[in-house]
């Protein structure tokens, strides 16, 4: 929303990429990043972080702390993350 | 109306007790609903020794910060307190605190339950469960 | 799964502990339900200095012991408690105090929410208050 | 149920009343007896021990600790109690 300042647009920041428990042991690590590109989604930032592991039907996701569904877009600076279902309480 | 993460053994009834007489103002609520959660040693059909909690720290703060303040204002509540554990859990311990202040029971009731189903639904945390079988992810849980 | 009645001020959360370290078995349930009722300053529109609550021993006694064990038996529990006081109650003091230990949580919030109901609709208790106008009986409560 | 000694028979019991809160105001006192003859009812029992006032209509009764209906018969020996809506908890 608020007009990036200039050096933004010089210096490309890239996406955080969390997994967590058992996405986490699939995927075999806990933390990634990549470049962001326009046009990026949640489903392709998994493509490109997961190891070619297919998204598991139940798998959750969110961007910057934030329930989202895999067709969400994503933006320069994101954090996403994927998760399975929650367990807590 | 604070949500607090701990990773180590707290004191439910403690807990309810400091925040009221820091928080709540005398002779105003007159109706506390709350809830504990405790770890048992069973768990369907193994014995379970212990228990790892893994959350999503940043996401799991913000997210029940936001509930406490939408449930409190959806239930017009005095207060309500969220207290969660993560790490390494034993049997015998507890594992959450949901609290609800307000000044007439049903809405005390609601909001507490409201806060344990928000919870246990949408709260970025896992149990891996250590059972004399080895370890395992606690699935979604079909029994309440 | 006792009914105790009394005539002074009591602290809740220390019956529950009390209760628990003495009747409960470690890491067998897993979900306890609690609710305490406190004494207001204000009800309806007046000020309220403190409050008399008459009971008919015998018939209260009798009445929350049923309930007690009934609540138990319909709702699975590994136990429950309410205590109650009697006699001159000032602002801010517990009334009442209702727990449910259960292996689950809904069994949990339903029992103690249902020893709360029934203990409101039945238990011979009759509440006079003492206001800035004088002494009145307090009746049928519409909002609970 | 269990058969009367033979002495029951011989001393005649009596019906303890009980009054409370606000019925207790009314009718002026907290405890009543009077003697048990047979076919009494609950209502009856209010008559012969309410100094004339009406029963209020929300009144309710037990006897022996239990909740009953104002026509419920009354036994030698019974506690019958009178009393207006409850309002613990």
């Amino acid at each position: 929303m608020t007009p990036s300042p200039l050096n933004a647009k010089i210096i490309p920041m890239s996406i955080n990429v969390q997994f967590f428990a058992s996405l986490r042991e699939l995927i075999g690590k806990q933390q990634s990043s990549m470049d962001y590109s326009d046009g990026l989604d949640v489903s392709a930032v998994w493509q490109q972080t997961s190891n070619n592991a297919d998204m598991p039907d139940n798998t959750l996701c969110a961007i910057n702390m934030e329930y989202v569904k895999a067709d969400a877009p994503v933006s320069d600076g994101d954090e996403v993350a994927f998760f399975p279902p929650v367990t807590g309480g | 109306m604070p949500a607090i993460l701990l990773d180590n053994v707290f004191n439910p009834w403690d807990e309810i007790q400091r925040y009221q007489a820091e928080h709540l103002q005398s002779g105003h609520y007159g109706a506390t609903a709350s809830f504990v959660g405790t770890m048992r040693d069973f768990n369907i059909d193994r014995s379970v020794r212990h228990m790892t909690l893994e959350h999503y720290p940043a996401m799991t703060q913000h997210f029940l910060d936001k509930l406490c303040l939408q449930c409190a204002e959806e239930y017009d509540l005095d207060d309500c307190l969220i207290v969660h554990r993560f790490g390494d859990i034993c049997p015998d311990e507890p594992i959450v605190l949901t609290v609800a202040w307000s000044a007439h029971r049903a809405q005390a009731f609601d909001a507490c339950r409201y806060l344990m189903e928000e919870l246990k639904a949408r709260a970025p945390f896992w149990k891996k469960e250590v059972t004399d079988e080895g370890e395992r992810w606690v699935h979604n849980e079909l029994r309440s």
